[in-house]
């Protein structure tokens, strides 16, 4: 780990962040949306990691942070996908250009 | 041993590529449930480079939570909407070709951001290895207070996902 | 009132003590009963009937059916083909030229062994009645049906004593009756 | 006497300890230490599908005799061979991918579920410093991986586009994700009385006392104990909650559709999940490879050997749970009583032995009786029968 | 129903059509069931049969009276014996023959036999269903081998018994015969118990079998449904009690009755079944007379039965058989052969209510279920 310097890494985490907002963009299916968001937020835990790991004196403090993002990672999946099912099940589709009906 | 160091560090660069590569499967393919498990692969890549920077506590915990709980949600709910024929459908909407542009600039801006800015690089950061007992210790001494608001918000997250998906009882349907 | 987990507890005492006496016990009092088939055989059971066989004493010539036929009509699957033979005359001889039985039709009830009035079809032992291939038929010509009445002695014991004490009383009653008449004539 | 009991205990260290200086001198430093990961490496990899094997064959032993007949006893003297006949067979029966079968993942479905069975061996100390790689998040490793193994089963069951697979799916993650959490709650005690989760170092905290120390003799120890080694059969599937391949509904459950060497990579993980969490739980509870003079690795196997007879002994009596009973009793039944064996286990370390004793069982006895009344459906009804003229 | 129709009723997100095709490891042979899914609970279920259809009615039209004996014990081939039983009383019922005491005694012990025999088989099989691994089938299979060399002994072979004639019994039962059924019967009560401390209190077989698949009593009698199926609903009919043909009314035995009419019921009183036909044994075995086994006029019979015709008209006459009444209606128009000759089968009635108890159970419980109904498919499709 001592040969790669930090820029690295950061522009590593940054190409990751970008093909996750870039899924978030594009994608018509709201599950695919949902896992591209997931793809940012683990963009961001590396950063964490990287940052507690070269600079800062207490290395402890980027892994409780990037604990604390994973917890919340998973609550935003499971209430974005149980939206998902609800929605569903009323309308029978996952698309989201699909659903642009203000009322149902 | 040198040559042990040189490995390491080519390793360390072809995980970084894998993780992108199936970043890109995640993004471009056709049938959900492929991204999904490109996404699976791509977060335990992301463990595989936690090793790599001695934050092994941090990979067990991304291994247990991420892979085993979140994709599997994913997977359920892919599972519960997917039709199990799965129609091939246009998978991406029209405003692909602005976001690409949008997304090659803010790129070039920032890489030219990170390599300009000179980073507080400590040495002794390097050598420092963070145990799970000091882990501990911070949880439960100093990040008291936030470890007992991300439990509320489980809790509530929890309650909330029940009552968005349960069925709703038969006399309240719409 | 029992305790929760004590009927899972019950059933597992009763497994591993089956799985305990299967190494000490007999066979029937919770040993192990399996019979090695091809080394080892079951006692072989007298009452068992399979496929149909027929006997004739001495020599094969001399059959014991007379191809009357009724085992023909009463068979009820209809799997017994008789064809009576015709001595030098033209005259039918009370033998069978052709008796073949369809093992393949044949589901071996007994019908025929009951209603012969010549004790000449029993039901054999053999069950292990193979062929090479499927297509080729199962019908038994006479010459694979013939057994020797000490073949039948062999599998059935107590039937063939009462069937010979039969046929023998049968036979002294016959001469007898040949004998009266021929010392009447002599007086 | 001692002497010789040292040298057999630490003959596989010595013999890889050998091998390694025997190459030290001609071959440069680098090298070796590959060498020593490839060694450790090919050992488990061939440990791994032996065990595998020979699971096999005990267990068709064991259940034969249960059910007073004997196992499989014609290839080979006592059927020793059979489970290299069975790999032929499976060698060569024809591989058939079902015609819309999403063919790429249903290759990878069995591929990917033998890679997380194979990195459990890591983590289990097979002796005195036999463990292959000495982690201190042993046992959060250990979980980890463990609960990778849903994905495999999600990808197999949706890959073979069949009815009976898709519900044997969707059971078995169900199931799986519902055990792994009172299986990772009943771990905690041990972890926190032996003060770190190297599996190592748990071995150690249960030395002494000529085996009186081990986990299992104190009163957490037992409900932890029998806890774990409910979800370790839940965990790999196994009777009574072997719900996903139930042969009476859904046929095989999510590998309907794999024949021949795919099933067999099937089979191959379940049967190295429950000797690794067999080994798990022998760590764990009854002290690893701990005793009194036997080599350690031979108490260690030993140890996991009756663990796993118990596993088959459970497959030749129980009847199957039913999916409902079976999240009912891992959510309303065990995940309370591991809380309350958190509790027990506070109570043994900051009173007397006798103290912790007698409260645990207070505590236990009124925990059990609260949830057999809650959980009611579980109890069995009485019922009368009239026998009328 | 079709799925749109049953989709409407259950806002489920999608309904799966399943068949437990014929080839199907838990369907007590070739039995279909087109099954529909919101996900584990059942929202609809039809049951399909006919693969194992013989013609057999249509057989016996065409041949003797005293031929079709045999094709009878392919009916209900787990226990033969109550089916000869059923024919031998119509055609005595049509003909007027009376029985001899000793043929009458032999006639009740062997039909308790085969009853002991299928209620020991349908309690093993429906515990593989469950799931216990085989061991309850062989432990139950072990005790059936027993009873069954005896019938290869009396009757000549295991299953296909046709031991039964017009007027009495085909062999006589030697000394050697009744002492083995002595013993038999002597050592069952310790294989029950061992069998029940295995099963009956198990909690997980209780929790899997109780308030399942709930039949009351007055929809079974709607749907004509009789046996143990029928007792464990908690109605008291029992054809050898209503009728009391042969010799049933001369012992005392009790019919046991279930509460709920739940899966758990109908296996318990199967149990309790077997314990009171142990009875009828003990007593028929200890009264059993001398005498001759086969009706002086019907004994010709034996040698020319093509010469056999019954006088002009019907009869029905029904037995107990382990699986409810086993009807046989016979007419006959003076010619050797009967002119319309079709039999009750129990299981196919039983099988009527399968969907009603089914809907809104699970999967697992559906084959359970079918598994306690106890049905035999050579009996259902004749």
């Amino acid at each position: 780990m001592i040969g790669i310097p930090l820029s690295h890494i950061l522009i590593f985490s940054l190409l990751l962040f970008a093909i996750g907002v870039y899924g978030a963009l594009v994608r018509r299916n709201i599950i695919g949306i949902l896992i591209s968001i997931e793809l940012m937020l683990n963009a961001a835990n590396i950063n964490l990691i990287a940052f507690s790991k070269y600079t800062s004196l207490s290395p402890a403090t980027g892994q409780i942070f990037a604990i604390f993002v994973i917890a919340i990672a998973a609550t935003a999946a499971a209430v974005g996908l149980a939206i998902v099912l609800a929605l569903y099940r009323v309308r029978k589709t996952v698309y989201t250009d699909e659903v642009n009906l203000l009322k149902w | 041993m040198p040559i042990l160091e040189m490995a390491a560090k080519f390793g360390t660069y072809a995980v970084m590529a894998v993780i992108l590569i199936f970043a890109l499967g995640v993004v471009t393919l056709r049938n959900i449930f492929h991204c999904a498990l490109c996404l699976a692969a791509a977060l335990i890549g992301t463990a595989v480079l936690y090793v790599a920077f001695r934050a092994e506590y941090l990979a067990a915990i991304q291994i247990l939570l991420y892979v085993g709980a979140v994709v599997t949600l994913i997977i359920f709910a892919i599972m519960l909407t997917e039709h199990l024929a799965g129609k091939t459908v246009r998978q991406n909407n029209s405003q692909s070709p602005l976001a690409i542009a949008g997304l090659l600039g803010f790129v070039a801006l920032l890489t030219v951001v990170i390599l300009k800015t000179p980073w507080p690089v400590t040495q002794t950061a390097l050598k420092a290895k963070v145990s799970v007992m000091a882990l501990g210790e911070a949880l439960m001494g100093t990040y008291v207070f936030p470890f007992e608001v991300i439990s509320i918000i489980l809790i509530a997250a929890l309650i909330g996902t029940v009552v968005i998906a349960k069925k709703d009882a038969p006399e309240e349907r719409l | 009132m029992n305790i929760f987990g004590s009927g899972v507890f019950q059933g597992m005492m009763v497994t591993l003590k089956n799985f305990l006496t299967s190494y000490f016990r007999k066979p029937d009092e919770g040993g192990i009963f399996t019979v090695q088939y091809p080394e080892e055989r079951e006692k072989a059971i007298e009452n068992f009937r399979n496929f149909p066989f027929l006997v004739y004493d001495g020599s094969p010539e001399q059959i014991r059916c007379v191809a009357c036929g009724i085992c023909e009509r009463e068979c009820p699957p209809k799997c017994i083909h008789i064809e009576m033979a015709l001595d030098v005359v033209g005259k039918p001889a009370r033998k069978p030229t052709v008796f073949d039985i369809d093992y393949g039709l044949c589901m071996n009830c007994g019908i025929c062994e009951e209603v012969c009035p010549f004790d000449s079809i029993f039901m054999d032992h053999a069950f292990e009645v193979t062929a090479p291939e499927r297509q080729i038929s199962l019908v038994r010509p006479k010459k694979a049906l013939l057994k020797s009445n000490e073949y039948f002695q062999k599998i059935r014991p107590t039937l063939a004593a009462v069937i010979d004490q039969k046929r023998k009383t049968a036979e002294e009653k016959k001469k007898a009756a040949i004998q009266p008449p021929a010392t009447s004539e002599s007086k | 006497m001692t002497k010789i009991l040292e040298f057999i205990d630490s003959i596989f260290v010595a013999a890889k300890a050998w091998i390694l200086c025997l190459l030290g001198h001609f071959l440069p430093a680098w090298i070796v230490v590959l060498v020593s990961i490839t060694i450790s490496g090919v050992v488990i990899l061939c440990l791994g599908p032996v065990i595998m094997m020979y699971l096999t064959l005990l267990e068709r032993k064991l259940i034969g005799r249960i059910q007073n007949r004997y196992g499989p006893n014609r290839v080979g003297i006592w059927g020793l061979l059979q489970p290299i006949a069975d790999g032929i067979k499976m060698f060569t029966k024809e591989d058939i991918v079902p015609a819309n079968a999403d063919k790429v993942i249903h290759l990878l479905a069995p591929i990917a579920i033998v890679v997380p069975a194979l990195m459990i061996f890591l983590v289990v100390p097979f002796g005195k410093g036999m463990t292959t790689v000495n982690l201190n998040i042993g046992l959060l490793y250990f979980i980890a991986v463990s609960s990778i193994t849903i994905l495999p089963i999600f990808m197999g069951s949706w890959a073979s586009r069949n009815k009976y697979s898709l519900l044997g799916g969707m059971r078995t993650a169900a199931q799986m994700i519902s055990y792994e959490i009172p299986m990772t709650l009943a771990v905690v005690p041990a972890i926190m009385m032996s003060q770190s989760l190297a599996t190592n170092a748990i071995v150690l905290a249960q030395a002494g006392g000529h085996g009186l120390n081990w986990f299992i003799f104190t009163p957490w120890g037992i409900v932890g104990f029998i806890i774990f080694f409910l979800c370790a059969t839940a965990e790999c599937n196994r009777p009574p909650f072997d719900l996903p391949e139930a042969e009476s509904e859904l046929v095989a459950g999510f590998h309907t559709e794999y024949s021949g060497m795919k099933f067999a990579l099937f089979y191959m993980a379940e049967y190295m999940n429950a000797f690794t969490l067999c080994g798990i739980a022998a760590t764990l509870f009854l002290g690893g490879w701990q005793g009194p003079f036997l080599p350690s690795w031979l108490w260690f196997f030993g140890k996991t050997f009756i663990l796993i007879c118990v596993m088959i002994w459970f497959r030749g009596t129980f009847p199957r749970f039913r999916v409902d009973h079976l999240m009912a009793f891992a959510w309303k039944f065990l995940l309370p009583l591991t809380l309350i064996n958190i509790l027990l286990t506070a109570l043994w370390q900051f009173t007397s032995n006798l103290a912790a004793w007698c409260g645990s069982i207070l505590v236990l006895g009124i925990s059990l009786w609260t949830l057999v009344k809650l959980n009611r459906t579980f109890v069995p009804e009485k019922r009368h029968y009239p026998l009328e003229s | 129903m079709e799925t749109t129709e049953v989709l409407k009723n259950t806002d489920a997100t999608q309904i799966l059509e399943i068949n437990f095709g014929p080839q199907h490891p838990s369907t007590h042979g070739v039995f279909r069931m087109t099954v529909q899914l919101d996900g584990e609970k059942i929202c609809g279920l039809k049951p399909v049969f006919g693969y194992l259809h013989r013609n057999h009615e249509q057989i016996a039209e065409n041949l003797p009276y005293a031929a079709i004996m045999p094709y009878t014990d392919r009916l209900d081939y787990v226990n033969a014996l109550a089916n000869n039983f059923g024919y031998a009383l119509t055609i005595e019922k049509l003909a007027g023959f009376e029985v001899p005491e000793r043929a009458e005694y032999i006639r009740v012990i062997m039909a308790e036999l085969a009853r002991i025999v299928n209620h020991i088989t349908v309690i093993g099989f429906m515990l593989n269903d469950l799931g216990a691994f085989f061991t309850p089938l062989l432990y139950a299979f072990r005790e059936r081998e027993r009873i069954l060399d005896l019938f290869e002994e009396i009757t000549g072979s295991r299953l296909m018994n046709n031991y039964f004639r017009f007027g009495g019994v085909k062999r006589d039962l030697t000394n050697e015969n009744l002492a083995a059924i002595q013993k038999i019967v002597s050592k069952f009560p310790a294989f029950l118990k061992e069998f029940e401390a295995l099963l009956t209190k198990n909690e997980i077989l209780c929790m899997r079998c109780q308030n399942i698949g709930i039949l009351s009593g007055e929809t079974a009698t709607n749907a004509g449904i009789t046996g143990p199926v029928l007792r464990a609903s908690g109605v008291n009919y029992d054809i050898r009690k209503v009728d009391g043909y042969s010799i049933y009314n001369r012992f005392d035995f009790k019919i046991p009755l279930g509460e709920k009419g739940d899966v758990y019921d109908r296996f318990y009183v199967r149990v309790l079944e077997i314990r009171e036909s142990l009875k009828i044994l003990e007593q028929a075995l200890t009264k059993i007379p001398q005498g001759e086994i086969i009706n002086k006029k019907s004994l010709p019979l034996l040698k020319m039965p093509r010469n056999f015709k019954p006088p002009v008209g019907e009869a029905y006459g029904r037995v107990e058989s382990p699986k409810g009444e086993l009807g046989f209606y016979v007419v006959s128009d003076g010619t050797p052969q009967p002119w319309r000759y079709h039999v009750r089968a129990p299981s196919l009635i039983n099988l009527t209510v399968l969907e009603e108890m089914c809907l809104g159970q699970k999967i697992a419980d559906a084959i359970i279920i079918l598994g306690s109904i106890d049905i035999v498919l050579g009996e259902t499709d004749r």
